[in-house]
């Protein structure tokens, strides 16, 4: 099958979403002539215009408010948040009104909108450009989450969001935005709430998002040299969570370890771990490990970044620590 | 412009956001109802010269003082009265409450517990509005306080350069809960700050239901033509506290009345009588008619069902 | 002792550090004549002034980002939030710049604020007006959050709030305001950090805060005449966390069950759990279990809030599905 | 106003940021500096003018692009230079970099990555600076895109109405990131904005220091003495891309060009020859000495060592 990148796969998405349905268009920030900060919407604007593809004031408070709104009357927005770390600028608009419009209005409306924004560190760009923040929103009732981990799964999930009725919320990892996959030519949807497993073994589980499904990834290949056989699951979305096929590979093999780039502390994984302390104790043979981000803010030199986001060493020796 | 018939609707429709609004205010202090409650008692002519002047599909948004608002849009009194009780027939199925009455049938787009929450959402109406073209104009409600909401800012911004078929209906009863505007604000005229976005400003009397429908009318009709948004500053004031409960520490009984002195009912009740447009008799009648509607929305709230429990955990999405 | 209510402890800490610190000084929305949408500042305007007691204009954004700034320059804020639904509007302020000005910048300067707001459900304020989201900024580094729930914390914990040089969020129940107990007359000091056993037990350990202590201490009551003796600890402060002491009463009883009122999913109790299930895996007899408010936004009825937020019932059962 | 000195102080101070950004656009360009970089080339005149109006002091905040301020402000450059090298001796110990610099010693209290973040901030610096009755100027440096933001908005008019002792320039480099002024707000004037707040407003023209000096001094003065803020607009440009990589599809070369024939360095020296205030052998000797320190500083960087991790993850708190 032909190669990809993850950002052309979701590039792909937009532009035929754009062309099939007059209801479907773009706003954020430096989206047009630029094709945003990471290029995904490169050309649409050109093909589209500035009705459908509408580079926003610097703003995001209006983008999300104006993407709830029009999401309200019948529209089906695709909002950029150019990067998570900016969110919360509009964090009350997508708390309190995005989130709750529909169910506190008693069902009166539906929202279909999509949030696309980006996280992950990696570029040495500091701690106010450089977080995964996808565990904050994932505590809010009236959002489903999505993290893709490869251009595959970008391409499905994204088409998922944008025919979803719901808000949803996309976080796309910036490291990933070059990495290319295997994708088909033709459209297809990824149901949310399914897991992927990325990789079979039967010693321990890995369940790991984003960029670090592919670092956990390099870490089994590492392990299986050792004997040690991972099984990794990526959950694609983190609301809904899948967590039948974590629980039938915890079955498996008794031992769980949660990887993710967001800090560890009330962190997505945290979740993770305590439906698994509930829902699977009976089959668990030892402590359930979690590998985040230290609990600092993102630092700049790119000796420190690496050492406070998580590296193939810490899912190694998690890994390690609860097989031996 | 001014005719018997719309002349009667102007009046009818302040009486009854007045008399909903006083026996709303009764069963609250009776604890008949749940929650919370605003009064818009003093501001009808805003509300109503607002929505008089829009069409039947026009959007509006409101605030946590909201009733006045969906009543002068032509809601049921019904649901809302059985959304305060909190009952299953209530516009929202009792999971909003005062605060937070919709009707999207009738373009009321929602009530909104944040100040300044609903303005960047109204926003989005007007834009979905023009993309689609439904040649219909957006209304957003909020007080002077709102007007210090960022929300406030970048909305608005967005309006003006994208042209969109807004009108920002400010409604300056001159205190942010208890913070007078002198207070929280450098500036007399919020209308002024229309400046800000090269947007129309505008000021209305929102003690005369007459300058607020001219002024919204003109703000409405450059809206639809295509002409731009509108920040439209109602100069009002609420004569009950800001919350049923307030203590008030931060006003006088005296300026109370004198405000009382301007009512917008009476004055505009006088100016239909003096301008042989109703009798008092017809008006008696109309406001008789109103409380027997209101009556049966109260008992309606009453004795409808509650909502079911799994229902209300069950529906998050669609 | 004396008894006063959780508002007058709070209230003597902020009239005494007012009187002892020309430095300190309070902001928010109608903290002034009125005191404060709970009463909480009731006569300290009057007492101290325009100056020290700032009634702001509605911006939570400048109130956030004012007492950040003036912390920054040697002052030492006490922000009020009206309710904790509303920290969000200043969401950017308090994720991006007071959480990490002072790590960012390479400890140039030190942060001594405080932040207090309002959280809970009970009084039918619906969607917007009843969250617990206590859980969201404790994921951010940067922050120590305290949540007290009797008199006696709440003073003794505001007290070393303000005396702390970092930015601390103080979140207060609007259902324990008038709730009365043991407060000394004099100053003291309640270190973050050191979790208080609120009921000592030995059949099971709950963790509960804010008003969830009350209601476990009640379900404690009632599962004593079943012979089932409960241990009940309050963290008192999510960051930093005392794991130690949750940790050693699971050594004890094998057992735990975590309590709060903020949404089930994704929230402050998961990393609580998350903890136990690595540190204390070894003492664990049962599943691990939680108990949160429903993923849904809480709705204005009466008997659909109280169906959305954990009641008695919930926790009775909860406890009982690990003892039997 | 204008003797001898401090026309050389402005005049090297210009020269110091352009040689300092060029400098950093070179080695940014050669890989040896990482993460990312927005140079400030073209607009020196705003940093200097509007810092050397200052006391020492005196605060201020800047933004993404905030080399410049930190010059005028009088930094170490060696400091500067190692924190874009992410070292142990920068600024901020290598965890800011470009967008995080601060001085807190020279009252630089914090570029911002942020776009408006910063502003809420400074008008906190603003409010301590009154409460301590310290007597020190805070100023707010952003941009015209950031002047959009909500945080804008809630900062001025807490400023306004609580009259802090505070500046807002707004750097109006006609373009956020990509976006023109024209597609992200109706207005051309920002200053305008300040109508919105009962605020003065001002213009100058920022590529010309001495306007920037003169009405930033102004301003300075005003809020010294107790008169309150202001919001000044300095029309400026920037010649290089809105980050080092920028394609710049949103102008034309030709348009760079011909702001490039304002350039605020060039025309300030020949008004300063011209005047016989400084003489080109005097021009040259002080540019010689500042590349010579500019030099000096980057092999401080490149030299210097990398931060401890450790301590790296164990200073979150004090
Ligand atoms: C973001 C936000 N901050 C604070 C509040 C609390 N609050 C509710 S109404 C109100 C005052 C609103 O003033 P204004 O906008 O003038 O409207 P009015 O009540 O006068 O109609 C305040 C502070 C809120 N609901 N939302
Ligand atoms: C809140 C926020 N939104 C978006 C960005 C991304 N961004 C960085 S700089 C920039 C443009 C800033 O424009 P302006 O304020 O005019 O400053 P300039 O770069 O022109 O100096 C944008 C959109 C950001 N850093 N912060
Ligand atoms: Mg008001
Ligand atoms: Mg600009």
């Amino acid at each position: 099958m032909r190669q990809i990148s993850y950002r052309e796969a979701l590039h792909e998405v937009l532009d035929y979403e754009l062309q099939i349905n007059p209801d479907v268009f773009l706003l954020g920030e430096d989206i047009g002539p630029l094709g945003g900060a990471f290029g995904v919407t490169t050309g649409l604007w050109q093909k589209y215009g500035n009705e459908r593809v509408r580079n926003t004031p610097l703003s995001e408070i209006a983008i999300v408010g104006a993407a709830t709104g029009a999401a309200s009357v019948g529209m089906r927005p695709v909002a950029e948040i150019m990067f998570c770390d900016f969110l919360f600028v509009a964090g009350d608009q997508l708390i309190n009104q995005t989130a709750k419009m529909r169910y506190m209005f008693g069902d009166q409306c539906q929202l279909p909108l999509v949030i696309r924004t980006v996280i992950g560190a990696g570029q040495s760009a500091a701690a106010q450009h450089s977080q995964s923040l996808e565990g904050l929103l994932a505590h809010i009732p009236g959002f489903k989450s999505v993290i893709p981990s490869t251009p595959y799964d970008a391409k499905g999930l994204l088409k998922t969001a944008i025919e979803d009725n719901n808000p949803v919320l996309f976080y796309e990892h910036k490291s990933l935005y070059n990495m290319k996959g295997e994708v088909p030519e033709e459209m297809y949807s990824i149901p949310f709430g399914v897991a992927d497993v990325k990789r079979k073994g039967k010693d321990v589980t890995v369940i790991a998002t984003a960029e670090m499904v592919h670092k956990s990834l390099r870490v089994a290949d590492r392990l299986q040299k050792e004997g040690i056989d991972v099984e990794i699951i990526d959950p694609r979305t983190l609301v809904p969570l899948d967590m039948d096929t974590i629980i039938n590979s915890v079955k498996k093999t008794h031992k769980a370890v949660v990887v993710h780039e967001a800090h560890l502390s009330y962190g997505p994984g945290a979740e993770i771990v305590a439906r698994l302390a509930d829902e699977a104790f009976d089959y668990l043979d030892a402590p359930l490990k979690r590998v985040g981000a230290k609990d600092v803010p993102i630092p700049m030199a790119p000796h420190l970044e690496s050492f406070v986001i998580p590296q193939e060493e810490d899912i190694y020796k998690a890994i390690k620590s609860v097989v031996d | 412009m001014m005719n018997k018939d719309f002349a009667g609707e102007m009046l009818t429709t302040m009486i009854k956001i007045r008399l909903f609004e006083e026996k709303a205010v009764e069963l609250f202090a009776a604890k008949e109802l749940p929650g919370w409650l605003h009064s818009y008692i003093g501001e009808e002519a805003v509300a109503t010269g607002v929505c008089l002047a829009l069409n039947p599909g026009d959007y509006i948004s409101s605030t946590h003082r909201g009733h006045g608002h969906c009543i002068a849009k032509g809601v049921s009194l019904k649901a809302m009265m059985a959304e305060l009780y909190g009952k299953k027939t209530g516009y929202c199925h009792g999971r909003g409450g005062s605060m937070h009455i919709a009707d999207f049938s009738k373009g009321m787009i929602g009530a909104n517990g944040i100040v300044g929450g609903g303005i960047p959402v109204a926003t989005g109406a007007a834009l979905g509005s023009k993309m689609k073209k439904m040649g219909k104009v957006s209304v957003c409600f909020f007080g002077d306080g709102a007007s210090n909401q960022g929300a406030f800012h970048e909305a608005l911004n967005l309006a003006a350069v994208w042209n969109l078929p807004a009108v920002y209906v400010c409604e300056n009863n001159l205190f942010a809960e208890t913070t007078p505007q002198s207070e929280h604000q450098h500036i007399n005229d919020i209308a002024q700050r229309a400046v800000a976005y090269g947007m129309f400003g505008d000021i209305a009397d929102g003690m005369n239901v007459l300058s607020v429908y001219e002024k919204a009318k003109l703000a409405a009709d450059r809206a639809r033509n295509g002409e731009g948004p509108t920040l439209l500053e109602c100069k009002t004031y609420r004569y009950r506290g800001h919350w049923e409960g307030d203590p008030q520490p931060y006003r006088t009984k005296k300026e109370i009345e004198e405000w009382k002195k301007k009512d917008p009912i009476r004055a505009f009740q006088q100016y239909v009588i003096e301008n042989r447009l109703l009798t008092e008799s017809e008006i008696e009648k109309a406001t008789h008619d109103i409380q027997a509607e209101i009556d049966e929305a109260v008992v309606y709230g009453r004795k409808s069902p509650l909502a079911d429990v799994q229902e209300a955990v069950c529906s998050l999405f669609v």
